[in-house]
C-alpha cells in the first residue's frame, strides 16, 4: 500500500479489520423469544448485530469483539454469551 | 450487515460507548457530511493508516484544533459556494473540548461557524491512560486523581460545557446519552436543522477507564440518567426546552456509583458515606435545577427506546 | 543620494510625512525609501521617520545617522532629545515654531529655517495637524521634492476632499518659506 | 504592471489579493498586523472575495487555513514570533497533510526578553517543520515572492506549505517603489488549486490518519523528497516568473560581485542590500569580496551553495538567528554543505542584528575587515561589552 500524501486513508476500509480475533464469549442468538425491537443491532459498538428476518437477528463473527451488550440489552433475554473455543 | 457511516473494524475496546456513539452520530447525520476529529481515543480506533472506519470524508489534525479545522472547513466551502455540498460536524473527547480544545471551540461558537460540535463525554483523557479532565465527576479515581489515604479522587466539579456554550449565544444546545440512542440521533438530526454553531454533549461511558463491566455500557449509561448525575436537555437560545424526565423517586447514586470501579474507594474506606452523600446531592441539585423528575413515576420507567 | 530625518511626537503624522516626502519624490520621478523608526512608540512619545531620495534604486535600509535634512515637527524635542545629531555640515534644520531661527539659538553648522506651521495649518485646515505644511516648507527649503509631487501624494494618500485641503496647507508652508527667502 | 510607492505591508497584501485565496486566517501580531489589516479592509470593501476568519489565536489561524485547505480551498495566512511558534504543532500538520497553504512570516525576534524588532530567530525555529522558507531581500521581492509562493505550493510535485520571510519593519513597514502586478496577468501565470485530494462527500477520504512504526517513517521520507524535490519548482517558477514579468532576484540562490572573490559573505533577507552597498565599498579598496544570497533556506539548497563558494578562500556567513549551544544557523549549515569539498574555504559564523540591533554598513565591512582577528567560533557582532560585564 502506497503512502499518498502524508497518508489519506481511504474510507470504509477498516472492514478489512478482523476484530473478531478479540473475542473470548461468543453471542448466541437464540431466535426464540425476539421481539424484533432491534435495541441489540443498536447498541452493538461494532454495529455488527443485523437482522435477517424481521424477528430474528444474528452477528457478523468477523467484528463481534464478545462485549455481551447485545445480550445485556436484550429485553428478552433471547441473546447469551457463552464462551468460545477456539 | 447494516448499512453504517462508521464501521466496524475499528479498534475501540469491548464495549466502547464511544465507538457506539460516534456511529450513532454519523448514522444520523448521513452522508453529506465533512466530519473533523481532535487527537484522542476516537481517532486512534477508528483512523490507523491504511485504513479508515469513517465512510464519510474526516480530517483529523490535533488534540486541540477540532473546533478551528471545522472552522475552516466551513469557511472553504462558503468561500468555494459549496455549503450545500456537506454539513460540517466538528469531533471531541471531554479533553480535547472542554479543556485543551476550548480555545478554538469558543472562537467557534463566538463567529458563528455553521458546525454542530459533537463532543463525546466519557469523562477523562482515555487514550493517555485514564487521566482527570475537566469533565471528570466528583471523586472520581483516575491515574491524575488517584484516591489516596488522604483523597478521595477527583477535587472538582464537571465543567459545565453547556452553560459555556449558551454564554456564547450558542443556539442550539443538549447533552444526551448512548443510553437513548434514538435521542442521540434525533438531537443530531435536529440541531443540523438548524444554521449556525450546535453543541451537543454525548456520554458515553468508558468500560476501561470507569472501571465497569463493558456488557454493561448501557446499563450503567443509563444510571448516570436515572440518577440525576447526568441530567439530559436541550437548551435553544439560552433557554432549556426540554428535558428528559426521570422515574420517580430516582434512583439513588450509589446503584450507579457501584457498578464502576472509578468509584470503589468510596465504599472501602471509612468516610466514603460522607462522600457519597455530596454526590447525592450533586444530583439531588441537578434534578432540582432541570426539573428532571417526572409527574407519574411508572410511566417513564417502562418508556423503551 | 538625500537623506532625511523626521523627528516628532506619537500621533502628530510622522510617519505620514515620511510616506508624503517619499511619495513626491517617487512622483516627482527619482527613487524613494521611508520608514518610520520601529517600535512600540505610543501617543506623545518621540518618533523618528527616515526618507532617502536617490536617482537610482536605493539599497541601504540602515537607519540614517548623516542626515542632510532634519526635520522637526515637535520643538520641545530640541531640549530632551539628540535631534540634531549628526546632521550634515551645511545641511538644513526645519523647525515647527513660532520662534526665529536665532531665538532658537542653535550653534549649528548649518542653515535653521523655522516655521509657525501650527498658525499656517488653522488656517488651511481649522485644525492644527502641521505636518502636511511643514511638507510644503521642507519642499521650497530643500528643492528635494516639488509642490506638485506633494499634490500627487496627497491625492494618492487622501480623499479628493481632504487632499485638496492639506494641499493648501502644504502650499501655505511653501510659500511662507519663498516669501521668506526673498 | 503599475509601479506604485507603497509600504511591504501593502505591497504584500495586494499580491496576496491577485492570489485570489479563498480563505484567510490571521491574528494580529506586530510587526505582521498591517498586513492582515490590509487584506481584512480588502474583503471588507469588496475588492477581494474572501471568508476572512477573525481567529482567537495563531494556533487557530493555522488550523483553519489547515481545514480551509485539506477542503480544496486556497489559504494564506499571517504572522510573526510568538504567533509563529504558537502555531508550530499545526504547521508540521500542514506540511505532513501535504497542505499548500502560503503565510508570511514578518520576522522578528522571539521572548523572553520580550522583543518586537526584527531578526530571523522565529522562523529560523521552525526551519524543521516541513515548509518551503523563501526570504525576501527587499519589498519588491517580498511581494512577488507570494505569487510564487502559491505556484511552488500547489504545483503537483510538491503539495507543501510555503514560508516567505520577510523581515520586520524593515520591510514591513518602509515604503519603496514597487511594481505590482495586474490581476490579468496574475491569473495567467497563477491559474486556480485544483487538488486531486480534498474532503466532500464526493470521494469521502481520510486525512490525517494515525501511522505506526509500520509506515510512519515512509510518510516522513516521502516529505522530505517533496520539499528536496521543491528546489527544481522553485527554480522553474522563478525563471518563469522572469519570464513573464521580467524581474528575477535570484531562484534558489543569487550572488553579487562573486566572480573572482576570495572573500565570500553569505546571508538572507534584508540585510543583503546593506551588504550590497559595503560590498562595493570594499571592491573600491580592492578587497576581492562577493555575497551569496541565500533566498531558498529550504529545502537547503546544498549543491548550489557549494558551486557558489567552491572557489572562495573565505567564507563569513551573516546569521540573524542562532542555535543557542550550537552557533550561527547559516554558518552551520554551511559548513556541513561544504564538508566534502576539498580545500573548502574556512567558515566563520557571525551573529548579528539580534532583536533589532542595527546592521550598518560599517557592521559590514568591520565583519570583512576584522575577519583575521576573530577565532573560528560562530562570534556575535558588535556586542555592548558594557552590558555584559
Amino acid at each position: 500500500m502506497k503512502v499518498i500524501l502524508g497518508g489519506l486513508a481511504q474510507p470504509a476500509t477498516s472492514l478489512a479489520n478482523n476484530t473478531g480475533t478479540w473475542r473470548n464469549y461468543i453471542p448466541v442468538f437464540l431466535q426464540k423469544t425476539c421481539t424484533g425491537c432491534t435495541i441489540c443491532a443498536i447498541v452493538c459498538p461494532e454495529g455488527c448485530v443485523y437482522s435477517v428476518e424481521k424477528k430474528k437477528f444474528t452477528f457478523d463473527a468477523k467484528y463481534c469483539k464478545g462485549c455481551g451488550m447485545c445480550a445485556a440489552e436484550c429485553p428478552v433475554d433471547d441473546i447469551e454469551m457463552v464462551m468460545e473455543e477456539k | 450487515m447494516e448499512k453504517h457511516l462508521f464501521l466496524a473494524g475499528h479498534t475501540a475496546c469491548y464495549g466502547c460507548g464511544e465507538a457506539l456513539g460516534a456511529r450513532l452520530v454519523v448514522d444520523a447525520a448521513g452522508p453529506n457530511i465533512i466530519t473533523t476529529d481532535a487527537t484522542g481515543c476516537l481517532e486512534v480506533f477508528s483512523s490507523r493508516w491504511p485504513q479508515s472506519a469513517w465512510a464519510v470524508p474526516f480530517i483529523h489534525s490535533l488534540f486541540e484544533n477540532s473546533a478551528a479545522v471545522a472552522s475552516g472547513v466551513e469557511a472553504a466551502l462558503k468561500a468555494m459556494g459549496r455549503q450545500g455540498e456537506a454539513k460540517v460536524i466538528a469531533q471531541g473527547g471531554d479533553g480535547g473540548t472542554a479543556d485543551i480544545g476550548l480555545q478554538c471551540l469558543s472562537g467557534m461558537f463566538e463567529r458563528g461557524h455553521d458546525i454542530l460540535y459533537v463532543c463525546y463525554d466519557n469523562e477523562a483523557y482515555m487514550n493517555t491512560g485514564v487521566q482527570r479532565s475537566g469533565l471528570t465527576p466528583y471523586d472520581s479515581d483516575t491515574r491524575t486523581s488517584p484516591s489516596g489515604k488522604v483523597s478521595w479522587g477527583n477535587r472538582y466539579l464537571k465543567k459545565d460545557m453547556p452553560a459555556i456554550a449558551a454564554a456564547h449565544g450558542v443556539p442550539y444546545i443538549a447533552t444526551a446519552s448512548v443510553a437513548y440512542p434514538k435521542d442521540v440521533q434525533s438531537k443530531v438530526k435536529k440541531a443540523l436543522s438548524i444554521t449556525g454553531p450546535k453543541y451537543v454533549q454525548v456520554h458515553v461511558p468508558c468500560p476501561l477507564g470507569w472501571k465497569s463491566d463493558p456488557a454493561l455500557t448501557i446499563k450503567v449509561a443509563k444510571l448516570a440518567v436515572e440518577t440525576g448525575l447526568y441530567p439530559i436537555f436541550e437548551m435553544e437560545n439560552g433557554v432549556v426546552t426540554k428535558v428528559r424526565k426521570i422515574p420517580r423517586p430516582a434512583k439513588p447514586v450509589t446503584e450507579y456509583l457501584k457498578l464502576q470501579g472509578r468509584f470503589a474507594h468510596l465504599f472501602k474506606k471509612g468516610g466514603g458515606e460522607a462522600e457519597v452523600k455530596k454526590i447525592q446531592q450533586i444530583a439531588d441539585e441537578n434534578i432540582k435545577k432541570y426539573g428532571l423528575l417526572s409527574e407519574a413515576a411508572e410511566k417513564v420507567a417502562v418508556e423503551k427506546e | 543620494m538625500i537623506e532625511i530625518r523626521i523627528h516628532g511626537r506619537g500621533g502628530q503624522g510622522i510617519v505620514t510625512s515620511g510616506e508624503l516626502i517619499g511619495f513626491a519624490a517617487f512622483s516627482d520621478g527619482k527613487y524613494a525609501q521611508a520608514y518610520p523608526s520601529f517600535g512600540s512608540e505610543r501617543m506623545g512619545s518621540p518618533v523618528t521617520t527616515y526618507v532617502r531620495i536617490d536617482d537610482r534604486p536605493i539599497r541601504t535600509r540602515t537607519l540614517i545617522y548623516n542626515p542632510d535634512f532634519i526635520i522637526i515637527q515637535d520643538s520641545t524635542l530640541l531640549a530632551t532629545e539628540p535631534v540634531l545629531d549628526g546632521l550634515k555640515p551645511k545641511g538644513l534644520v526645519l523647525v515647527n515654531t513660532k520662534k526665529s531661527a536665532d531665538a532658537l539659538g542653535l550653534d549649528l553648522n548649518s542653515r535653521v529655517l523655522t516655521i509657525p506651521a501650527a498658525e499656517l495649518a488653522m488656517e488651511a485646515l481649522g485644525r492644527p495637524i502641521v505636518n502636511t505644511t511643514i511638507l510644503g516648507a521642507f519642499a521650497a527649503a530643500s528643492g528635494a521634492i516639488s509642490l506638485e509631487g506633494i499634490r500627487s501624494a496627497l491625492e494618492h494618500r487622501f480623499t479628493k476632499e481632504l487632499a485638496e485641503k492639506n494641499l493648501k496647507a502644504a502650499t501655505k508652508g511653501y510659500n511662507f518659506v519663498k516669501e521668506k527667502k526673498q | 504592471m503599475a509601479r506604485t510607492f507603497t509600504e511591504g505591508s501593502k505591497a504584500v497584501a495586494e499580491t496576496v489579493k491577485l492570489c485570489r485565496p479563498n480563505v484567510i486566517a490571521a491574528y494580529p501580531i506586530t510587526p505582521q498586523t498591517h498586513i492582515s489589516e490590509e487584506l481584512a479592509q480588502m474583503v471588507a470593501n469588496g475588492e477581494l472575495k474572501a471568508e476572512y476568519v477573525t481567529v482567537e489565536s495563531e494556533f487557530a489561524a493555522a488550523s483553519v487555513v489547515l481545514g480551509a485547505s485539506a477542503t480544496g480551498a486556497r489559504t494564506y495566512t499571517a504572522t510573526s514570533s510568538q504567533g509563529l511558534l504558537l502555531m508550530t504543532e499545526v504547521l508540521f500538520n500542514i506540511s505532513g497533510m501535504r497542505l499548500p497553504v502560503v503565510m508570511t512570516c514578518a520576522n522578528r525576534a522571539v521572548s523572553s526578553p520580550i522583543n518586537i524588532w526584527n531578526d530571523q530567530q522565529d522562523s529560523i525555529s521552525v526551519r524543521d517543520a516541513g515548509w518551503v522558507q523563501l526570504y525576501a531581500e527587499d519589498i519588491q521581492e517580498a511581494s512577488d515572492l507570494h505569487l510564487q509562493a502559491f505556484r511552488i505550493a500547489e504545483h503537483p510535485e510538491v503539495l507543501l506549505p510555503v514560508m516567505v520571510c520577510m523581515d520586520g519593519f524593515i520591510l514591513t513597514h518602509a515604503y519603496e517603489p514597487v511594481d505590482l502586478i495586474e490581476q490579468k496577468e496574475a491569473d495567467a501565470f497563477l491559474p486556480p488549486y485544483q487538488p486531486q485530494y480534498y474532503l466532500t462527500p464526493k470521494n469521502p477520504i481520510t486525512f490525517g490518519a494515525m501511522m505506526g512504526p509500520e509506515s510512519y517513517m515512509e510518510a516522513r521520507c516521502q516529505l522530505d523528497r517533496a520539499l528536496w524535490g521543491s528546489a527544481r519548482i522553485v527554480e522553474e517558477v522563478a525563471k518563469e516568473f522572469k519570464k513573464r514579468f521580467g524581474r528575477f532576484q535570484g531562484a534558489l540562490v543569487d550572488t553579487y560581485c562573486i566572480e573572482g572573490a576570495e572573500i565570500v559573505l553569505v546571508a538572507m533577507g534584508s540585510v543583503i542590500s546593506t551588504i550590497k552597498e559595503a560590498i562595493d565599498l570594499l571592491r573600491k579598496e580592492g578587497v576581492k569580496v562577493g555575497l551569496l544570497k541565500v533566498r531558498c533556506f529550504r529545502p537547503f539548497p546544498r549543491e548550489a551553495i557549494k558551486e557558489a563558494l567552491v572557489g572562495a578562500r573565505e567564507v563569513l556567513a551573516i546569521d540573524r538567528a542562532f542555535s543557542p549551544g550550537s552557533g550561527g544557523v547559516l554558518a552551520t549549515e554551511i559548513r556541513a554543505a561544504l564538508q566534502d569539498v576539498k580545500k573548502a574555504p574556512e567558515i566563520k559564523g557571525h551573529i548579528v542584528g539580534l532583536g533589532g540591533r542595527e546592521i550598518s554598513v560599517e557592521t559590514i565591512i568591520n565583519i570583512v575587515k576584522d575577519r583575521k582577528a576573530v577565532g573560528r567560533e560562530d562570534r556575535f557582532v558588535d556586542l555592548k561589552e558594557a552590558l555584559l560585564k
